[in-house]
């Protein structure tokens, strides 16, 4: 008789995240090329303008802010893209369940998080770079402090994450039923009406406002993965009952 | 003799179906087998199957054609001496 | 420039030997290209740049410190970084000094009186900033200028100069903890000048144009 | 051991009855065909079997376990159809390591000699191949990954007739040195009898028979001449199946069991053709729709 193989969720999870890797290694193609998008895109700076005392002063500021919100939109992105028929039947080729396809989706994106986050505020010093070469080579640069990167890359994870958690979640409903991918953008771009008519933070700005306003460290860092973990156990839940029909 | 699973491999078929062709045989006593050792051919196994060629598969041959020479209303000698031209023609080969 | 033309050229290099290599996919060299971009640029950065010693100011702050130190005449308190210009005017006694300006809004003009009639007005010009993102820009100031005709002390904000300045920026990552906001307000700022007069016990001063005068006790 | 147990189980898409109330199970190591013509429910079983879908009433189980949601079935399973799905940015070559990484009993060997054999090369990416080599690089998958239950769901399709040859004796090959479980869909059955140790026959999502291929063989018979003597031999015995040739001829096909070795003999004498139905032939009389032969459709007009 044939011995049956024997397995086990961690085994499993380990196996899958590494094929994950290699299967969805071109999001880092679309990664690369969004985020040199907004590199380009920010050459144009940030621009202030003040004038008094005898002077016109006019500040060019050089960040990657733009290259960071580009990666959150990137991260939405591919969060969604992972969750579509071709991408959830690669698991189902090979050995899988559905918590486990779901547990080493998520393990995925917070790698992809933290390496797009690591780019992202590296991007930084490209910009400045090229702005040095070849725009202003009068360009007042400062050294930041190690520290000040790490704590940045450590936010910048924390914010990607949430928005690959947004995009599973989102994802998720799609693929229970095709209807939210009319109704989840409806209801966004409604809500975000809603808070610019009524000129109130409630909805979607008063979410964004509970993140950014935050400057205490340790309260965001809780605030992002309880509602990383809150939106994800939504989405796991969900998988947990879709059937493949391939 | 081969096993049922060198006859699978050997005519591409299941090794199930070969099994039942040899168990098949060892009934009519054509093979017999050895505990732990196998199928082996019997010593009349020349003699069952040539009988049973004769008996069976000839007979029924046989019958065909007089039943097709009926239905082109081919005479007995006709048919005979068909045979016999054919016999004489092999036997010159 | 030679600098620039190593890098470049070692890019070049790498570019050449991921994309010649047909074990590598497309993605990984796009990925080992780019990385290595990104950390090339971060050691020229960080050779470039120069050590942060900014403070970051608290504008409101400072501005009433400063206008109370002046106003309590304890002007050997100010930072002499910030003091522009002194000059001495002559003056005959039983003068009237009118004081006026041209600057935009009211110059605050501080009056101190001397213990004796010396027949001389000392003026100090004080002024914070400009200060761009954390970053002293005096030196780009065109220098007032104080001028006495007659019975008239002007205070004069010379044409307006253009300064260019060009930054790089920490990310709102960064600056919503180290600094507790994520947008930055209004990174330019600059305390309007004060002038700091020291005048005879007895001269007479009228009020002119474009000021605001403050007597210390 | 029972390595699939299925207890009335039914699937409904929607309002629609995909399967209905089936019940069989199968036994270890045999390689089992499972025949039903389009839309009889064969994918819709395979994708029960393999956990893909949940049975909408009824108990299926496999290694006896629930095999929905379930990662030792599915560790130990693995169907292969011409919709399975691999990664674009993996080539031939990496979806065999993904594979061998997945599955313990990968034998990369015959994986590398079958890949080779068929003139697939490593570095191909597997959404540009033919039709013929998808099937067959999937096939290949499918037989290197030695799961101790493999599926195929059609597996030949597109392959041209050297490839199907050459599977069905790779198959069995392979089968021989690692005895395991195998369950064969197809429509034609002529092509993979001699492969099955037994036949499952559905219909409209129900099963209609289960049985050795040997059994199946010997099932029925068929009956051929002049209308008046057929219809005096074949007097009050249920006919399965009946063509007419011409106006006074016919051609009817019935159960052995209806007629004794006398009565058959008989006939012959008579001038009736008797002749024994193979396997596929069976199952195309068994699974036909209740709505004639085509030959009605002409007929009417």
């Amino acid at each position: 008789m044939m011995s049956l193989i024997k397995t086990d969720l961690v085994k499993v999870l380990k196996m899958q995240y590494l094929f994950k890797f290699k299967a969805n290694i071109d999001v880092f193609s679309s990664l690369i090329g969004i985020q040199l998008l907004a590199v380009l895109f920010s050459f144009g700076g940030f621009y202030h303008s003040t004038h008094g005392w005898g002077m016109v002063i006019n500040l060019q500021q050089y960040s990657a802010n733009i290259v960071i919100c580009f990666t959150f939109i990137w991260a939405l992105i591919t969060a969604i893209t992972i969750t579509t028929k071709p991408y959830r039947h690669y698991d189902f080729t090979f050995v899988t369940n559905r918590l486990s396809s779901s547990l080493s989706n998520i393990l995925f994106l917070l790698t992809v998080s933290v390496l797009g986050s690591i780019t992202a505020m590296l991007s930084s010093n490209l910009i400045k770079f090229i702005v040095y070469m070849f725009l202003d080579d009068s360009i007042v640069l400062f050294k930041q402090p190690f520290f000040d990167f790490f704590t940045g890359m450590i936010t910048t994870s924390l914010y990607t994450f949430l928005f690959c958690s947004i995009g599973y979640l989102v994802g998720a409903f799609i693929q229970y039923h095709k209807g939210f991918s009319v109704v989840i953008p409806v209801l966004f771009m409604g809500l975000l009406i809603f808070d610019g008519m009524t000129m109130n933070s409630t909805t979607i700005t008063g979410f964004t406002e509970f993140y950014i306003k935050e400057s205490n460290p340790f309260y965001f860092l809780l605030k992002t993965i309880l509602m990383s973990s809150l939106v994800l156990t939504a989405a796991i839940s969900i998988f947990n009952h879709l059937e493949v029909e391939r | 003799m081969y096993s049922q699973y060198q006859l699978a491999d050997m005519y591409t078929i299941n090794p199930a179906t070969a099994a039942k062709g040899l168990n098949l045989l060892a009934d009519e006593g054509i093979l017999y087998k050895k505990r732990g050792l196998g199928m082996f051919v019997s010593s009349e196994a020349k003699e069952k199957i040539l009988f049973k060629r004769k008996n069976q598969t000839l007979k029924r041959l046989v019958e065909e054609v007089v039943l097709e020479a009926n239905r082109l209303q081919v005479s007995n000698e006709e048919l005979l001496s068909m045979i016999k031209a054919l016999q004489t023609k092999e036997g010159n080969q | 420039m030679n600098v620039v033309t190593i890098l470049i050229s070692i890019i070049a290099v790498v570019i050449a030997i991921f994309l010649l290599s047909k074990r590598f996919k497309m993605t990984y060299s796009l990925l080992i290209i780019y990385i290595g971009a990104l950390l090339i640029s971060s050691i020229f950065i960080w050779f470039i740049s120069i050590e942060d010693e900014r403070e970051r100011i608290k504008t409101d702050e400072m501005t009433n410190q400063f206008n109370e130190t002046l106003r309590q005449g304890e002007r050997e308190r100010i930072d002499p970084l910030y003091l522009m210009k002194e000059e001495t005017f002559q003056i005959d006694e039983d003068q009237e000094l009118t004081l006026t300006s041209n600057y935009e809004w009211e110059v605050r003009v501080y009056v101190d009186r001397k213990n004796i009639d010396d027949g001389k007005v000392e003026a100090s010009i004080y002024h914070i900033g400009p200060y761009v993102d954390g970053v002293y820009v005096t030196d780009s100031l065109a220098p007032y200028r104080l001028k006495k005709k007659e019975d008239t002390l002007g205070f004069y904000v010379p044409q307006d100069r253009t300064v260019k300045v060009t930054m790089g920026a920490p990310e709102f990552t960064v600056t919503q903890f180290k600094y507790g906001e994520v947008f930055s307000e209004d990174p330019i700022y600059a305390n309007d000048p004060a002038i700091y007069l020291q005048v005879p016990k007895s001269l007479k001063i009228k009020r002119g144009e474009g000021v605001f005068i403050d007597y210390v006790k | 051991m029972k390595i699939i147990e299925c207890r009335d189980i039914s699937k409904m898409y929607f309002r629609q009855k995909a399967l209905e109330q089936l019940t069989f199970s199968i036994e270890e190591n045999k390689i089992t065909g499972l025949i039903g013509r389009n839309g009889a429910g064969k994918t819709t079983l395979l994708k029960l079997i393999s956990g893909f879908i949940k049975p909408t009433a009824g108990e299926i189980k496999v290694f006896s376990e629930q095999p929905f949601n379930n990662l030792f079935v599915s560790a130990n399973s693995i169907l292969v159809d011409d919709s399975m799905s691999f990664p674009a940015a993996l080539n031939l070559g990496d979806i065999m390591d993904a594979a061998a990484a997945f599955y313990s009993n990968w034998h990369q060997p015959l994986a590398e000699g079958l890949l080779d054999y068929f003139s697939l090369e490593k570095y191909k990416y597997h959404n540009r191949l033919s039709k013929g080599q998808t099937s067959t690089f999937n096939m290949i998958i499918g037989l290197a990954s030695r799961c101790p239950l493999t599926l195929f769901d059609e597996p030949t399709i597109g392959m041209d007739a050297a490839v199907r040859k050459d599977f069905y004796r790779a198959l069995l090959k392979d089968y021989l040195a690692f005895p395991r479980t195998i369950v064969l869909s197809s429509h034609h059955l002529e092509e993979i009898e001699h492969l099955l140790e037994d036949v499952l026959l559905i219909k409209n999502g129900q099963c209609l028979l289960h049985l050795p291929i040997y059994d199946v063989k010997e099932m029925m018979i068929s009956v051929e001449g002049k209308l008046a003597i057929a219809d005096q031999v074949l007097q009050e015995k249920e006919i399965i199946y009946e063509q007419s040739i011409g106006t006074n001829h016919v051609h009817r096909v019935l159960l052995r069991e209806e007629a004794s070795v006398e009565e058959l003999q008989g006939a012959e004498r008579m001038g009736l053709k008797i002749r024994p139905v193979n396997a596929s032939d069976a199952c195309v009389y068994l699974t036909d729709k209740g709505k004639g032969v085509i030959d009605d459709v002409f007929n009417k007009n």
